[in-house]
Formats: C-alpha cells, structure tokens, sequence
C-alpha cells in the first residue's frame, strides 16, 4: 500500500460520512457504556429509521470524550451541539430536533474551560472516530506518519526526531524517550521487542483504558514506528483483564491493520515487518513494573528483578526490549507527523507536550483531559475541573496513584510537569488525579493507599512484603487514635527504610502517601497520638522540626 | 565509698531460667553483694516492690493483668530496667499462644487435655489477649537476650549499668 | 526441547476444553503460554480447579508447583467456584472517596458474607475490584458482569436480592 | 571484561561475571546476606547485602551488581548497618521464630544476624499469625513458622535437582513455599527425597525429623560439590 492508497481510503471514508447532513457520534467508552450509551446509539439508530432519516443521519459509536461524570453523551455534527445525560427515551426527541434548535434541556455547554483549556494530541481522535474501524482513524490522518517513517527516514532519523521533540515516559518516572529508543537500537542481540504497557493500575486512573478503547490504531501506530526505529519484529501490549473491551478493540484492530497492510510482513509495501500481540495481565499492579511484566508476559510470576541490567539491554526472554507507557507509544505517530519543533513548543522547558488526566474525586467536572505540560493545578481543578461541587472546600489533590502524594491547597500554582510535581514530594505518575475536599482525612487517605500497597506486594524482598504491612498496622493505630510518639517515630524511620531499600518501583515509593500528608498535614497525624501535647509541638514547631 | 545500689529481680511469664542463670554468677554473687542490696526477688523475703530501686531485673514476658500491673508499677518505680531474656525481649515461648485466640488456649489447658476440666475464673489473673514483651508495654533501657542469657554477659550487662556506662553486647536469641 | 505436547488427554469430555486445547495450541504448547491458558480456563469454566492445574501443567510441561505459583499470584484467577450471581465493588481512590467502602461494607453486612467470599449456598460471591477505570461513575462496581454506576448500598441490595430471588 | 573499583576504599579487580559480593568475600570483607548461595542463582531478595555507591542516591544489591569501572563502594555504613538490622526486625516480626525451641538454635543463619547486626530486639509489632507446619514427609518436615522466604528451597530443587518441586503461592504477605499443588509434602509426586532444600534452609524451616533442640545442622557444600562435577563433565 502506498501514500495514493492511504489517501483513497481517506477520502472515500470522507466522503462516505459526508454524505450524510447530520452524524450523531455517541460515546461507546466504558464509562458511558456504564451509563446505557449502548441503548442510546440503538434507540438513535431505531428512531432514525422510523423518522425516515436514515440516508440524512449516520450514527456512530466513538471513543471517551472526556466528561464521563456527565454520560452518556451524544456530539451532534457538524453542528458541534454536544447533549449530556442522554437516555434511550431522549432518542425521539434528538431525532426530531436534528433539523431544528438543540434540545435545550440535554445540551452540555462546550464554551466552557473544561473544553477549552484544554490541547489534545494524545486524544484528538478520541470521541471523533470509531475505533472499530480503521477507515475512520485513515481518514483523520492515520498511518501516514508510519508511512513517512518507513518511506523517508532512517531508523536513527526516528530517534534523533523523538530526542528533539523531548518527549518523557507517559508510566510516571519521565525518561527521556528517544534515549530509552536509541538504547535498545545500539543493545547487542536479536531479536528485540517492544512492548505497550497497558496494565494501567493504579486505582483512580483511566487514562490509558480510554486511548485503547478510543483510539486503538493509534497506539499500534506508535509501536509499529518505535519497532521501527529499534529494529524489532515483535510487539506485545499488556492489558487489564479487567479491561475487556480494551482488549477487543485492541485486538480488532490488529487484525484490521493486517489486512491492510499496516502490521504484518511487509508493512505498507516496504520490507519492514512487524507484528503485534495482545497479552492478557491477570490482576497485579506490581506488573506496571517493567521487569514485573515482562515476567508476566513469560508466563511466571509478576515478580520484579533487580535492574541492571535494564529491559532495553535484557528484556523479554533476555532480549533487548523498548517498554513503554500506553501514552507514550499514543505521542509518536503525532510527533512524527507534525514535526519535534512543533511538539518542543507545547510544555515547559524539561516536560514537553501534554500530560492526560483522569480527573475525579471531589470535583465538578469528573472525566478524562488533556493538558499542555505546564499548566497549573489551580487551572486543572477550578478552571477544567470547575472546583469542589456541593459547597465542599478544597484539601488535596492526590497524584502519582500509590506512589505519588497529597498536594494541599498553598501548593496549587504549581505548575505540573515532573520535576515540580516531584518536588513537592509526589509524582506525576501515570496521571490519576483525585480531588479530596475538607471530609477526607489525610491518615485515612494514607492508610488506604498503603493498604493498596501492602496487598499488592509481590512478597519478594523483605522490605516491601513486611514493611508495608508494619506501616499499614501504624497508619491504623493513627485511624484508632491509639498511637504515640513512638510511632510516629516508627513510622517515620521505617518510611525512608522501605523506600531506600525495596527492590522495585512499588516499594521504594509505597511511603510516598505517608510522606507528603506527614509533610503538609502532620497535626492530623499528632492528633491522633494519646501522648500528644500541642504546646510541646509549638516548641517543636518553632525549632523548625515541622516541615 | 558508693552507696550501695537497690537492686531488683521479677519474674513475669517466665520459666525461671534467668533466674538460674543469674544463680550460676556463683562468686560473682559474692562481689556483687559488696555492691548492691537485693531488695525485691523471688529469692529474697521481700512481699511487695519497694519505692525507689535503681535496678531491676525482669524475666518474662507480659502475658497477665497481674503482670501488666506489676510491670507498670515497677517501671514507676525503676531508674535502669533491664529486659533479662528472650521472654522479656521477644516474648519467647509464652508468645507461642498469641497465634490463638485466649478461649482456645484456655480450652486446650483446662478442657481438652484436663482430668477434672475447668477453667479457673476469679482465683488466677486473667490472660492478656496477647503476649508481649517487656519493651512494648512499658520503656525498657537495656535489653539482654539468650534464653537464657549466658551468667557471663549478666554480670557483663549488670556492671556495666551498675556502673552507669551502655554496655555493648554480643548477645543473641535462644 | 521439541515434540508432541498436545497428547495429555483431556480430563473431561467436557466441551470446554477444546477452548483451552486452542489457546495452548495457539501459543505452541509452550511453557510461556501459562497465563493465558489460565486465562481460558478462568474464562470457560468459571474457576482453576486441581483437576485443570493438573491437566495445563501436564500440557505446557510446566511444574506443577509454579503452575499453582503463578495461578495464585494473580487476582483474576480464581481457585474456588464464584457464585451464581457476582457484585464487584470498585475501591480505586475516586469510588473511596466518594463511599465504595461504605457501600461493600453494607453489602457484606446484608448477605452476610465476608468481601473476597462466595455465600454457603453458593448464591453470591461479594468481591471487590482495585480499579475497574470507571472512576467518573464513582462508587462504581460490577453487578452480575455490567457495570453499574454510582452504587448505592440500598438500590445494590435491592438488585442483589431480586437477582437471587428470581434466579434460585 | 576486568574492572578495577573500590570497596571500602580498599582497591580491588572483578573478572568478568564477578559481582560485587564475590569480590567482597575474595578479599574477606564481611557482607551480610541470607537469600544468598553460592551456587544458586541470586535473586536480590533479602535486601541485607545493599551497598553504597558514591556519588549514587540509590543503594545496589552487592549479591547481583557487578562493579563498574572507578565505582567507590562502601559496605558499613552507620545507614547501612541500620537498615539492616531493620530487615532482620522485620523477618523477626513476620513469622514466628522461638530460637529457644527451634531444631536450628545454634546454626541458625537468621538467629546469627541477629546477633552480628546487634539486632537485640524488634520495635516492630510482632504479626502472630498462624502458620502451618507440615510433617508428612516420611522423613523431613516444614515449620512455615521459620520460613524466611529466601526461596533457597526453590532454587535448590529447580536448579541442582531438577525437581521444581517447591515454589511459592500467593503474594505479598500471605506468601508461602509450597510442594507441588500446595499439597501435602509427603504426597508430593515430584519430591525425589533428596534433602537437598534442607540443606539449602537457612532456619530451622525445613529440618530432618530425627533431629531435636538445636540438632539441625546445615551443610551447603554439596552445592560447590556439585558444580565442580558438572564443570567437569
């Protein structure tokens, strides 16, 4: 297949929707879907019929669109008229108001910051394609960066652009991506892989599962590129089983990739080869760790290994191996098509590009964003995220999952990229973001995730497998108010044990919870002891001890 | 010349072990009388634990009301207390019943395995759900594990707090 | 190491395992192929029972101690039959602030029955989910395999209790 | 590949394939381990051999690490040192060991870091929980109480014997070595009897039956035995 070919199928895709006055695209993502958006598009469809409307309005079913609090939801095009909360019993409704006004009571305004603040690469088909078709993702645009990389540039060609646009791992720790590209190409050894993580875990985070079921092709794009520009033949993609409609579309769209010509031998009439599998992860967050999950992949036990050496020198059966994020993989076909300078323009200095969200918790606008690097997170929670609902006050904002922290409220101006959100003693993690206002306790919170933590402990170094469960047992004398300076004492020395000397990821940042909610919400912890004196922690206070 | 140390020794849930160990000081015992009066010990007459001891020796681990009582009212009245044992330091054997719930235990004593079952009520201290040991109840200044501990790294332990410096110990467990 | 591996005989001339029969073959019967197998056994028969562990271990040449490693270790695999119906509540972060606990805690009280546990008579099995990524629907969970936005304790018990009544 | 580094600031040189800990022991500089063996393949587990690399925040397992070029290691740290009589608390407090009454007191390889990390107490809250012991081998038993989850057992009988007959179940805490389908020792199918994990046991987990009190003792040499044999062949 050739760039006329590309083009064809494009165009006639265009052309195939154009024909139609008016398409009603319906949201088909697993939180709609939750909401009934499957009746919705079969009423919408059925109502079409009997209105004698179905050669004037296709109906189509699309990937997330972002303000899931608010589903099911159903764009009108090309007017752009967004309706929200839409039941099956609205259908008829919808249905005759497509050549007149909106329906006024279901229509969501759009001219909102929610919409507007937001820039969106990673999700620009997302809520605008089928993802059941990959006509529909050729006709936004897709494949042609594959297609210009396989036709126009050599393998190095791909590093050096993806080192200058300065994309960072999506997963959460930011390495750099064209290093990371360019370790594995220069790795002695073959074959190599790549592989997609998309064992998305950490409780409060959807970003990943949203891209996968929006907007499949573009993920298999990304990884056919860096397979590409790392020499391998091979790809896997990681995914929640408890993602069962990730793992069909994902798997439908290999399939249709490889009868086009887009995987398999030969891609897109070059000599290139690749192909891509699914594999299924079993319920362990311990195997978002890269050497965990490639364990996993094995068919062992998701146990991480000690690194180094590092995936990229010794991966998947000892190969060379590319890991990356779901969101990473989702940035390179766009990178590649419109050019690093043009990615390098968007974020701050050292965190270039966008960052995807799941934003929820106590906040207005619960769903899925995309921001520029850089932005605020006053702008995220008041502005995208219209602020605490029901007269709440804002507490915290947790990011980083598990591994990240509790931001409190002097802290919001922070502009989010991973240095700053590190140095406030979280991370930017995979990118759940949780809204808490002034009902949370902070302790609560903090032993919640150290549970997760605790349960989720491979058992393999000692650190972590007894570590977390003595933490876990002291968070809890906090929660009973049964504890003392001795604990707190405890707490704190074991935090910076487990962290310095877990083997992996999840141990080493398990104390991180802890850490930031003693740092910026320590009198809830002094509360609770039953040797607390409040003026002996005044003295202290003064004595610069706190924070 | 020093005044003579006040030197106590208690037995909790214990099996009177240290104890011996302690009695195998043999002359030492002699040299340490020079030094200290032995005013509370099971070996001594002495029915109730004085008011101002600088020393006290406790074996065992807190297993009963009565020793949480009588460990909470020593430790009042205690400048150096020294955990002498693994029972006092670790819980030892008598910690072996906290993988039980209390009625089990009492059960398997006085029920299942008894001649004449029964459990006594009001004559014997209630257990402790569980047992623990001496530094997690109450603040404990030194601690000398070994089950028993050597006579040798007592003495060691015992004049060096007699003496008022940190000993350093190379003891270990069991 | 090469040769015929697809000769173990089925247990059963259950016709479930011509399911599983078709992922180890896809995959070459090799050892490697662990996880998804168990996978399909899960998926098909609901459960990994001795019976199976038994018979995929013999398949893919894996050892019988690492098969059980490996189906142990994952949460997905389940080693005790589920029961007839299932409710899965979320406690990712967004559904426990905004209540999951309370409403699994509620849930356990009712059909009186421990999360993580199936009742004696085999109707419900209560388990919870670190995840389900339905965070905008919070507290979200599964009832009987669909997913159910923001649950509340009443209206699942209610649910819950018809399902049964109706199903038994 | 020889490199040429520092441990402890005393210069030494790893042939290729040599770690930090084999170089550690050539030159008699005590690094504490437990989920160590030699002859087994590491796994960095145990968490006590971590060093100090200078100019690097995070500390490197010296039983898997292999030494770059110039690297300054320190093994003593106060920090070190620490630490790992934190680990020892921990497994203290994990499971249950009553060195008093344990068939290992006396060459027990968890009762003797205790005792050389100082680690005289634990200020970690014991767990109690109740563990198994399973004594249907004709002629060995385990005391899940001891277990220390080194997985010494289940590399043993992977790598030397060739059995696989132990592995572990479950995760995290609930972590436990297991015979075949989590069965019965002694109805184990695949147990050749060998006794080889016995040996290999650090504690008094797993021990001969015929033994009392302090009676078990371990012998790992048939490990370099072994290897040299097969080296040979």
């Amino acid at each position: 297949m050739e760039l006329e070919e590309l083009n064809r199928i494009a165009a006639d895709e265009r052309a195939a929707q154009e024909q139609y006055r008016h398409r009603l695209l319906v949201c088909q993502a697993a939180g709609c879907l939750s909401a009934g958006s499957d009746k919705v598009r079969d009423a919408l469809e059925d109502d079409i019929k009997k209105a004698g409307k179905h050669r004037l309005c296709l109906v189509k079913g699309v990937g997330c669109m972002g303000l899931c609090g608010s589903g099911p939801l159903v764009l009108l095009e090309p007017d752009n008229v967004l309706y929200q909360g839409v039941a099956a019993a609205d259908a008829p409704e919808i249905v005759e108001h497509l050549d007149k006004q909106p329906v006024r009571h279901l229509r969501c305004p759009t001219d909102t910051p929610f919409f507007r603040r937001q820039v969106k690469i990673v999700l620009e088909n997302s809520g605008r394609i089928d993802p059941e078709r990959i006509e529909d993702y050729i006709a936004a645009g897709g494949y042609r960066a594959l297609l210009k990389v396989l036709t126009e540039l050599m393998p190095i060609g791909v590093i050096n652009e993806l080192t200058r646009s300065g994309l960072r791992g999506r997963g959460g720790a930011g390495y750099p991506t064209g290093l990371k590209l360019s370790t594995v190409a220069k790795a002695p050894g073959s074959p190599k892989y790549v592989v997609c993580n998309g064992d998305e875990g950490d409780p409060g985070a959807f970003m990943d599962r949203s891209v996968m079921e929006g907007d499949p092709h573009r993920i298999l794009e990304g990884m056919a590129i860096a397979a590409y520009a790392v020499g391998a033949a091979h790809g896997y993609i990681y995914v929640r089983a408890e993602y069962p409609l990730a793992v069909e579309r994902l798997n439908k769209a290999i399939r249709q990739a490889q009868k086009l010509g887009c995987l398999g031998p030969q891609i897109l009439g070059t000599t290139f080869s690749f192909n891509v599998e699914v594999r299924l992860g079993a319920g362990a967050f311990v195997c978002g760790e890269e050497t965990a999950l490639i364990a996993s992949i094995e068919g062992q036990r998701g146990q991480p290994r000690p690194r180094p050496p590092y995936p990229a020198m010794k991966g998947l059966w000892g190969c060379p191996t590319l890991i990356n994020n779901v969101e990473t993989f989702a940035n390179i076909p766009a990178i590649l098509r419109n050019g690093s300078e043009w990615f390098a323009s968007i974020g701050t200095a050292r965190s270039k590009g966008t960052k995807v969200f799941a934003l929820s918790g106590k906040v207005k606008n619960i769903g899925l964003i995309e921001v520029p690097m850089g932005i605020t997170l006053e702008e995220i929670i008041f502005g995208i995220g219209g602020g605490i609902p029901d007269g709440g006050r804002f507490k915290a904002v947790q990011t980083g999952g598990p591994s990240g922290g509790c931001i409190p409220e002097e802290h919001l101006d922070t502009r989010v990229d991973y240095e700053s959100l590190r140095e406030l003693g979280s991370i930017m993690g995979s990118g759940g973001m949780i809204v808490m206002d002034d009902e949370s306790s902070m302790v609560e919170v903090a032993r919640y995730f150290m549970e997760f933590c605790m349960t989720e402990s491979c058992g393999k170094c000692v650190p972590c497998r007894v570590g977390t469960v003595q933490l876990y047992d002291l968070l809890t004398r906090f929660s009973q108010r049964s504890a003392t300076r001795l604990d707190l004492e405890r707490l704190e020395s074991l935090c910076e044990m487990v962290r310095a000397t877990s083997l992996c990821g999840l141990g080493q940042s398990a104390p991180n919870p802890v850490l930031s909610t003693l740092r910026y919400f320590r009198q809830e912890y002094l509360e609770r002891m039953t040797d607390y004196d409040p003026r002996r922690a005044e003295e202290e206070a003064a004595d610069g001890h706190d924070v | 010349m020093m005044a003579r140390a006040r030197l106590a020794t208690v037995w909790l849930d214990g099996c009177s072990g240290c104890h011996m160990s302690f009695l195998d000081l043999d002359e030492v015992l002699l040299d340490l009388a020079a030094r200290v009066d032995l005013v509370y010990s099971p070996l001594v007459d002495a029915k109730t634990f004085p008011e101002d001891v600088d020393v006290t020796l406790v074996e065992g681990a807190v297993s009963s009301s009565e020793d949480l009582e009588k460990i909470q009212h020593i430790r009042r009245h205690t400048r150096r207390l020294i955990a002498l044992g693994d029972c006092a330091v670790t819980g030892n054997v008598p910690s072996m019943r906290n993988m039980y719930p209390v009625s089990a235990v009492l059960a398997r004593a006085y029920t299942d395995t008894a001649q004449i079952p029964g459990t006594p009520r009001d004559a014997v201290p209630a257990l402790l759900p569980v047992v623990r040991p001496v530094h997690l109840v109450v603040p404990v200044d030194v601690v000398l594990p070994g089950c028993p501990p050597p006579a040798a790294l007592i003495k060691e332990v015992l004049l060096a707090v007699l003496d008022g410096t940190t000993p350093n110990l190379k003891a270990r467990f069991g | 190491m090469t040769g015929q591996r697809g000769d173990t005989a089925p247990p059963t001339d259950d016709k479930r395992w011509r399911l599983v029969n078709a992922t180890m073959r896809r995959y070459g019967y090799q050892p490697r192929a662990l996880i998804e197998t168990l996978n399909t056994v899960q998926e098909s028969f609901g459960y990994l029972d001795e019976t199976a562990l038994r018979y995929v271990a013999a398949c893919l040449r894996v050892p019988l101690s690492k098969t059980y490693g490996v189906a142990t270790f994952y949460h997905f695999f389940s080693l005790k039959p589920q029961g007839r119906h299932s409710c899965v509540v979320c406690l990712g972060t967004a559904c426990y602030i905004k209540g999951g606990a309370n409403v699994l805690e509620a849930l356990s009280e009712a059909f009186a029955v421990p999360p993580g546990h199936t009742t004696p008579d085999g109707a419900l099995s209560l388990l919870t989910a670190r995840c389900i990524g339905s965070c905008g629907l919070a507290p979200a969970g599964v009832i009987d395999n669909v997913v159910t936005p923001r649950l509340t304790a009443a209206a699942v018990i209610d649910q819950l209790r018809k399902a049964i009544h109706d199903g038994a | 590949m020889v490199t040429t580094f520092k441990i402890n600031e005393m210069d030494v040189s790893a042939g290729e394939g040599e770690t930090i800990l084999d170089v550690a022991r050539q030159h008699h500089i005590h690094v504490p381990t437990l989920c160590h063996l030699e002859g087994l393949t590491p796994v960095g587990a145990c968490r006590l051999c971590l060093v100090e690399v200078k100019g690097s925040a995070a500390l490197v397992p010296a039983c898997v690490t292999r030494a770059a070029e110039g690297m300054e290691i320190s093994t003593d740290s106060e920090r070190l040192q620490r630490y790992r009589r934190m680990i020892v608390e921990m497994l203290f407090a994990e499971g249950n060991h009553i060195c008093a009454v344990c068939v290992s007191n006396g060459h027990c390889e968890l009762q003797a870091l205790a005792g050389d990390l100082g680690m005289t107490h634990s200020r970690l809250g014991f767990l109690y929980r109740q563990k198994r012991i399973d004594a249907s081998h004709y002629r060995f038993a385990i005391d899940h109480n001891r277990c220390v989850l080194c997985t010494r057992c289940v590399r043993v009988c992977d790598e030397i014997e060739g059995a696989h007959t132990w592995d572990v179940m479950g995760r995290g805490i609930q972590s436990q070595v297991i015979t075949d389908l989590a069965q019965p020792w002694g109805s184990s199918s695949t147990c050749t009897n060998c006794g080889k994990c016995i040996n290999a046991c650090p504690t008094g987990a797993l021990f001969k039956k015929s033994k009392a009190v302090g009676e078990m003792e371990k012998d790992t040499h048939f490990l370099g035995y072994i290897r040299t044999m097969r080296e040979v062949k």
